[in-house]
């Protein structure tokens, strides 16, 4: 197990380094700089340059380079060129509300997906299946902002039970943040849990037909109990994969559901920061979101072991 | 009133009739084998006892299971069934269990499931003491073992003490040992036989190899396309069965020996000098799969490797074959270092094990046969090509038509035609056949065996005979080669070696080896036995 | 749990209903970056801290004028060239620190010094000398007199900060008006609340809260569903009419400093041929892209000037849509048969808007327009800064910004020294008449020369709720003060 | 005769009419998408105009019509492109890890888990932002992420064939890695990357509508089913159809498209289970 563990934080460790190399040389051939940004239609290059100089943009590329990822190990991210305030408290206060709308609709969607699945599974071919998976095909095929308009024009428009946008702050009290996170959470948990339930589906028809589910029957266990005892948790593996591909993806996949509901998310912190030129936090970003993706991987892989003994060894 | 009596069972999938008018009953402490070929219906018999059959299927006729005809029962009514009365255990071993689960808790399982009324620390014990009674000791295996930490023997063993734990009054075991090992497979079914006469069950054994029942059995069922061909006790059904059939299968399992004519030239075609091959574990760790093996392939001879699973004799092969590097040592192959290169490729060719992946599923008969062409430097023409195709089809028993279908079109025994027929093509001057006969059904192994020795006198072809399989083997090859560990343990005339074994590993292979004549004998000496 | 929470929630409605609404939420569609008015051009900064957290020497009304600020009143010397402002007293920053002369010294010095990051450096330019006679007064002398320098240290980018301060402005603004810096919950709102100790007299809402919503259909969902009371500037003209239609809501259309304008590369072949120029003007049909791009909410303008200006000359009518004058134009400038141009669009949906309008317009004449969307960064990389461009759409803000055709390196490169003169003049004359006289003059020549096409003034959409009094209706400049807002039927 | 499953004819049913639709839209379309008729604005769908007008009077049809076929050339150059790289990368990997190199199968992999790692949409947006908006820059930023899942879904059907007996046997017969992979890969693997190659159209065609929601996409005056969502979300209110029929078309056409894969897939396989949920999240 401390073998399979160190493994994988040696490869998470150089595929973050890499990261870092690659995300920096992207950023590094962005045209266009933060100074001029910020001073509009002015005239004024004396001032850009000055604000140039004042936000360290001056500096030698391998300098920054090292200055950026030095500083990113000592938690400090710099200093935004846009807010002036440190990049890492504006990324903390978005995370306080990305995660929580991520885990939401994570939730949400394996709470639909999984009972989906397994019921269209196990009624496979009848109309309950043909019907569940049907109305998935469709979930697949919803791009979420649409969707996300459609739940707007129904919700806070006609029937007016949920607020359409904004954000109160968690200071206002957990429930009123859940019922404003609830329409970007629907928005982003059903296209994931059409998918969802789809993986969950196959991968219960596949448990089903192992031997040690005939194994099972042959206990005297029925197909249901059979099912519970012994299927799901295999099943659940291949979701598992899912699960940590869907956290990172709705992580930063809200950029556009952020947008409609105005929830100041770290979708929307990014892309108003690359078209700012807020280079500083477009990188810090972007890390952490390689970060995270490269972590849920790590955890889905511990997760696995948990769940599959046979990984606990890390043999082949 | 028999433990179990099958009566007229018939069973139609989508309409498609699989079994026809079954008819087998159990006694308790008797061991029935159901034997057949591939398709005969022997493991939907199986099945349709435990009625756990696929979808779609459909049932008439009468199982009756002590007193009750489990073809009226609900299914609720035969989870109670398999809960207490019926056991089962499968082929495959190595997926049989669920390995997200410690062998503990499966026996547990299926000890609380039988008796309700034991509390957790009572149904351990019985785990424990079902594990011991199938051989795997506490010590060894404690209940929180994981599955994958079992070898296929081990497993299969973990499977018989999950039945096993429910008391029932009949097993079902469907090919219990054909996945594993010979020495594993005798083991497992000692076990089975032991574990009968001390339980008082009945055992309903599914099996397609008659030499491997014949030891155990009492009493015999010969299967064919659905339908029983004819049934006796073991005792006198040898000597009594009418069926051609039957016969057939007899003779085929039977070892014969025939004299060879040993007048081998002196040229030596495969020279294996020291050969070894490594393969990296994890970390500095290595195994050596092949440990300085050297042996020689005269020109007509043909040589049998013999050892089991993970022995090296898969990777000795793909050294000779030149298609994985070795680490040192030599291979000569008409006298000529042979490590890969094309131009000595055509002197040696293979022939697999699995008729249906053997070949490119999208390309006809006549571009597989052809693909050894691509050795030869001066291309022949697309036409000389194909008579030469025809030529070889010829050879191999199939027809010129043949040429122009899909494999998939063919049975197996065709499939290992055709890839012999592709072996052939250069006039290669070895043929390396890995475990080439292993996959197909008795009398079909039979008529591919006699099809190699033909085409061995008529064309001077030598043979490499790979084979987990001592008796397979025995009629073929001149000389044998017993593998362990990858090394040679022992080498030696055919003959010498089968009737004198020297080396112990050698020994406890060909006991192990199913032996229907050796069978019924022993079972005659134990007949006596208890007369006296 | 839930029970007791519902109990306080109509217990705190209650206090709201019986005290009358004192605060009030306000729909802001850019988030200013920083809120720093002296650093960097954006005008989300004025929208928030403008009047509220910041006040200068001199105030601009809704009207556009100039009036009285943290000076009281002033004197101008009969040069034009010396002002003498007279503080107001007992004027405290907001960390308590008392506001003197010294602070104005401070703060224009601080502008004007080299390496300022001022955006508006060229206000302090004139300057040559600041005299502090007393705490309460200071002169400013200017090297030559100006007639627009007071209107210019009304704007943002000469308000008045503290020495102790002023480094934090950013994030932490302290300034001398109505309303201290609350908080700012980045990319959601930013708060700020009553100066009970403002110098002029404390404004009646006791807090304000900005809440940034960038998505125009949040925007509309908002303020339907009641989160905002108040969109100083709502970013969908489109739906306008669906409040108008509301008795909620009050919607009012004014006017902002935004002239909007096919900036043309007058450097670049073709558009260096003035009848070139020419041509596109009568290609242009205003009409057609205020109906079309701004749901007729906007007006229509023939020069760069702002509309409600005393000063503004209607040239609309100097190139009247007319297709076959445009292409006759064309003709005489040797392209009877069109040419190719491309057209880059800043996002903003005006711009965008306009610009497909424009493209399909100039297209009826022959020429063909390739759109190119950019963001703004791309946008003043290539057209801004690199003249890297043949057209663009883009609406110039600042008030007064005739005097950018003066400058022959602004980015439409417009160089032609009678207009120079004009702007020159107007910068040494310190008489008003003669002035305005020269606005004038300056506004008829670029329109003559159709330097760029000219479409429109950007309208400025107030909604808010029926019972909100005292918001703005324009913005001559980028503000919305505050300190006269209230809720009719409060207290 | 097996009769062909419901999904596929269902699934290519809806994908053949988009793709008549795009066809069409290249000789006619009912009106000019370029032209904008200011007065005929936000007319309610009738027999002039079937599915209504927009903002600037355009016939929302026409702009569908050409929309899709915008959709579905970016998406086939996309997914072309994805292909194109994918394939053989997953092809030499493969072969070169079978013949006992696992060097550049690593340094694929690690490189496939390193794009994997980055957001698309995010990555699609740093591109364009990069490059520019348009169509050329969402091809590339949408085809970059199909390369990866080519590759990968390449190099696990080629691992799991190479060791089938036939390439041995091909082996045998002293066949170079890059001629097996050729002959006997390739053909037997074609099925999959045909499936593969349904699900990621589909992806892509929600990929460019993302894209040219936020703006990257199809740039003006040349219409996107995205752009047009983009436009009427302010609509909405009282143009409804406006976010119906382009959100519609999208759905419709990748419900063909996805129902189409699962068709063919049972056609050519019924044995290949369903896999494509790990790719759709992207």
């Amino acid at each position: 197990m401390l073998r399979f563990i160190s493994k994988r934080l040696l490869s998470l460790f150089s595929t973050l380094f890499v990261a870092t190399i690659v995300i920096f040389l992207m950023i590094e051939v962005v045209p266009g700089d933060p100074a001029a940004f910020m001073m509009g239609l002015s005239t004024n290059t004396e001032a850009a340059d000055a604000l140039r100089a004042e936000l360290g943009l001056n500096a030698g590329v391998l300098e920054r380079y090292f200055g950026w990822v030095t500083g990113m190990l000592s938690g400090d991210f710099g200093i935004s060129y846009t807010y002036r305030v440190p990049v890492s408290g504006l990324i903390f206060d978005r995370m306080l509300v990305s995660v929580p709308l991520t885990v939401y609709a994570l939730i949400l969607s394996t709470v639909i997906a999984i009972p989906v699945g397994v019921i269209a599974a196990s009624r496979r071919g009848t109309a309950v299946d043909t019907t569940l998976m049907g109305v998935a095909q469709v979930g697949v095929a919803v791009p979420n902002f649409w969707f996300a308009i459609l739940l707007v024009l129904l919700f806070s428009t006609s029937l007016q039970w949920f607020s359409a946008g904004g954000f109160p702050g968690w200071e206002a009290g957990f429930w009123l943040c859940l019922k404003s996170l609830t329409l970007p959470a629907i928005s982003l948990a059903l296209p994931q849990a059409a998918i969802l339930s789809r993986v969950m589906r196959s991968s219960v028809l596949e448990v089903m037909n192992e031997d040690y589910m005939r194994t099972a029957r042959a206990k005297g266990l029925s197909e249901r109990q059979a099912l519970l005892r012994h299927g799901l948790r295999n099943a659940l593996i291949p979701v598992l994969t899912i699960l940590g591909l869907q956290f990172s993806f709705l992580l930063a996949g809200g950029i556009i559901i952020e947008s409609i509901f105005s929830i100041p998310g770290l979708g929307r912190l990014v892309f108003q920061s690359i078209a700012q030129r807020d280079l500083i936090v477009v990188k810090s970003v972007v890390t952490l979101l390689v970060m995270a993706v490269v972590m849920i991987t790590f955890i889905v892989d511990l997760a696995y072991a948990v769940v599959d003994p046979r990984l606990r060894e890390g043999s082949n | 009133m028999s433990l179990l009596n099958i009566q007229g069972l018939l069973l139609s999938i989508h309409g498609s009739e699989i079994l026809s008018n079954v008819a087998i009953g159990v006694e308790e402490g008797q061991i029935v084998a159901i034997v057949g070929e591939s398709g005969s219906g022997k493991s939907m018999t199986a099945s349709a006892v435990m009625q756990l059959v696929p979808n779609g299927a459909e049932m008439s006729g009468n199982v009756w299971f002590m007193d009750d005809n489990l073809l009226d029962k609900t299914e609720a009514e035969m989870c109670d069934v398999r809960k207490n009365h019926i056991g089962m255990v499968f082929q495959e071993p190595m997926t049989a269990l669920n390995p997200v689960q410690t062998i503990g808790k499966q026996v547990i399982e299926a000890v609380r499931l039988a008796d309700k009324s034991l509390s957790k620390d009572q149904a351990r014990e019985k785990a424990e003491l079902m594990l011991h009674k199938v051989g795997l000791e506490q010590t060894r295996f404690p209940l929180n073992t994981y599955p994958h930490k079992l070898s296929g023997g081990q497993r299969q063993r973990v499977v018989i003490a999950i039945a096993l734990s429910q008391n029932p009054r009949l097993l079902i075991a469907d090919e219990p040992t054909t996945a594993l090992d010979v020495t594993t497979q005798s083991q497992i079914m000692k076990l089975l036989k032991k574990l009968v006469k001390q339980e008082n069950m009945g055992l309903l054994l599914i099996s397609h190899d008659l030499a491997v029942v014949a030891e155990v059995a009492d009493h015999i069922v010969i299967m064919r396309n659905g339908k029983v061909i004819e049934q006796g006790n073991t005792d006198i059904f040898f000597n009594e069965m009418s069926d051609d059939y039957s016969k057939e299968l007899f003779a085929a399992s039977k070892l014969t020996f025939k004299d060879k004519k040993s007048e081998k030239s002196s040229d030596i075609i495969l020279d294996i000098k020291n050969l070894k091959k490594d393969y990296k574990l994890s970390g500095s760790k290595k195994l050596r799969a092949v440990d300085n093996v050297s042996f020689r392939l005269k020109k007509g001879e043909n040589i049998g490797l013999v050892g089991e699973s993970g022995c090296g004799k898969s990777t000795l092969v793909r050294c000779i074959l030149g298609v994985e590097a070795y680490k040192s040592g030599e291979i000569l192959l008409n006298g000529e270092v042979f490590d890969g290169q094309k131009e000595l490729r055509k002197h040696i060719n293979a022939v697999f094990q699995d008729p249906f992946g053997s070949f490119n599923p999208r390309h006809m008969v006549k571009r597989v046969v052809a693909e050894p062409f691509y050795l030869i430097d001066t291309p022949l023409s697309s036409t000389e090509q194909l008579s030469k195709v025809e030529e070889m089809l010829n050879h191999v028993g199939l027809n010129a038509d043949d040429m122009d279908k899909y494999s998939h079109e063919f049975s197996g025994g065709q499939r290992q035609r055709i890839a012999i027929a592709r072996a052939l093509i250069t006039e290669p001057s070895v043929i390396v056949l890995d475990e080439a006969t292993s996959a197909l059904d008795v009398l079909i192994r039979e008529q591919i065996l006699e099809l190699l020795e033909n085409l061995s006198e008529n064309l001077g072809i030598s043979y490499l005979f790979i084979s987990h399989d001592l008796t397979t083997v025995r009629n073929i090859t001149d000389r044998v080669l017993v593998m362990k560990d990858g090394i040679i343990v022992e080498q030696g005339p055919t003959n010498e070696i089968y009737n004198n074994p020297q080396h112990p590993y050698t020994n406890t292979l060909l006991e192990a080896s199913p032996d229907i004549t050796k069978a019924l004998n022993d079972k005659r000496n134990e007949l006596d036995d208890n007369f006296v | 749990m839930k029970c007791l929470l519902q109990i306080m929630m109509i217990w705190l409605s209650g206090i709201c209903a019986s005290f009358g609404q004192n605060t009030i939420n306000l729909g802001l569609q850019l988030e200013p970056p920083n809120l720093d008015p002296t650093s960097g051009a954006a005008a989300a900064i004025d929208e928030v801290v403008y009047g509220n957290i910041f006040e200068g020497l001199v105030r601009i009304n809704q009207k556009g004028e100039v009036v009285p600020g943290l000076a009281l009143f002033w004197e101008l010397s009969t040069d034009g060239r010396s002002y003498v402002f007279h503080l107001a007293d007992g004027v405290k920053f907001h960390d308590g620190e008392l506001f003197d002369a010294e602070d104005v010294r401070y703060s224009f010095n601080r502008a004007r010094a080299a390496g300022s990051t001022n955006a508006k450096k060229y206000i302090f330019e004139p300057i040559v000398n600041i005299d502090v006679f007393d705490p309460l007064t200071v002169m400013i002398t200017l090297n030559h007199a100006r007639t627009d320098f007071l209107f210019n240290l009304g704007l943002g980018d000469a308000v008045i900060v503290n020495e102790s301060s002023a480094a934090n402005n950013a994030f932490n603004p302290i300034g001398t008006g109505p309303f201290k810096f609350d908080k700012w919950v980045r990319g959601n709102s930013i708060n700020i609340v009553r100066n009970d100790n403002y110098w002029g007299g404390a404004p009646s809402l006791v807090s304000a809260t900005f809440k940034i919503i960038t998505d125009p259909l949040s925007a509309y969902t908002a303020m339907m569903a009641g989160d905002i009371d108040a969109f100083p500037n709502y970013p969908a003209p489109e739906n306008l009419f669906l409040f108008n239609n509301d008795a909620n809501f009050e919607v009012v259309i004014g006017l902002t400093a935004g002239e909007t304008i096919l900036a043309t590369n007058n450097k670049k072949a073709p558009f260096d041929d003035i009848l070139v120029r020419k041509a596109m003007a009568h290609a242009i049909n205003r009409t057609e892209l205020i109906n079309g791009a701004m749901f007729g909410n906007a007006v229509p303008i023939g020069t760069h000037f702002a509309p409600d200006h005393p000063d503004y000359v209607d040239m609309t009518e100097l190139y009247p849509h007319n297709l076959s004058k445009a292409r006759e134009y064309l003709k005489d400038a040797g392209y009877q048969d069109g040419f190719t141009v491309s057209l880059k669009l800043p996002p903003p949906i005006y711009a965008r808007r306009t610009g497909e309008l424009i493209a399909y317009q100039l297209e009826k004449i022959g020429i063909h327009v390739e759109i190119e969307n950019m963001e703004w960064a791309q946008w003043i990389d290539q057209v801004l800064r690199n003249r890297n461009f043949d057209l663009t759409i883009v609406s110039h803000v600042e008030p007064m910004d005739i005097n950018i055709y003066a400058n022959a390196n602004y980015y439409f490169g417009y160089d032609n020294q009678e207009f120079q003169k004009i702007i020159a003049d107007i910068d040494e004359s310190s008489d008003p008449r003669l002035t305005s006289e020269l606005y004038k003059k300056a506004q008829i020549k670029i329109a003559e020369d159709a330097v760029n096409g000219y479409l429109f003034q950007l309208g400025k959409y107030g909604v808010w709720k029926n019972n909100v009094r005292g918001m703005w209706d324009n913005y001559p400049i980028r503000s919305n003060d505050l300190r006269n807002v209230y809720f009719e039927g409060g207290n | 005769m097996k009769s062909l499953p419901l999904s596929l004819l269902v699934g290519s049913g809806l994908t053949l009419i988009f793709i008549i639709m795009a066809g069409l839209s290249f000789v006619w379309t009912p009106y000019d998408v370029t032209a904008l008729n200011i007065d005929q604005k936000f007319l309610d769908p009738s027999l002039l105009h079937l599915l209504g007008t927009d903002h600037f009077g355009r016939d929302v049809l026409s702009m569908i019509m050409v929309g899709t076929r915008n959709a579905i050339a970016v998406s086939i150059i996309a997914v072309g492109i994805g292909m194109i790289i994918g394939v053989p990368l997953g092809l030499w990997v493969a072969g070169s890890r079978m013949n006992g190199g696992s060097f550049f199968d690593e340094i694929l992999m690690r490189g496939n888990d390193l794009i994997f790692a980055f957001p698309s949409l995010l990555m699609a947006i740093m591109i364009t932002a990069v490059f520019g908006p348009g169509v050329i820059n969402a091809i590339i930023a949408i085809g970059i992420f199909n390369i990866p899942v080519f590759a990968r879904m390449t190099r696990g059907a080629a691992m799991g064939l190479w060791s089938r007996e036939y390439i041995m046997a091909a082996r045998v017969c002293g066949k170079g890695m890059w001629r097996i992979s050729y002959e006997h890969i390739l053909p037997n693997i074609l099925n999959l990357l045909i499936v593969q190659a349904t699900i990621q159209f589909s992806i892509a065609i929600i990929a460019e509508a993302s894209l040219s929601y936020v703006g990257l996409g199809t740039q003006p005056p040349m219409p996107s089913l995205g752009r047009m969502l983009n436009e009427a979300q302010t609509m909405i209110f009282f143009a409804p159809w406006l976010a119906y029929f382009p959100g519609g078309a999208i759905v419709t056409m990748v419900l063909g498209l996805n129902l189409m894969g699962d068709g063919i897939r049972d056609v050519l396989d019924p044995k290949l289970r369903q896999r494509k949920g790990q790719d759709v999240v992207a």
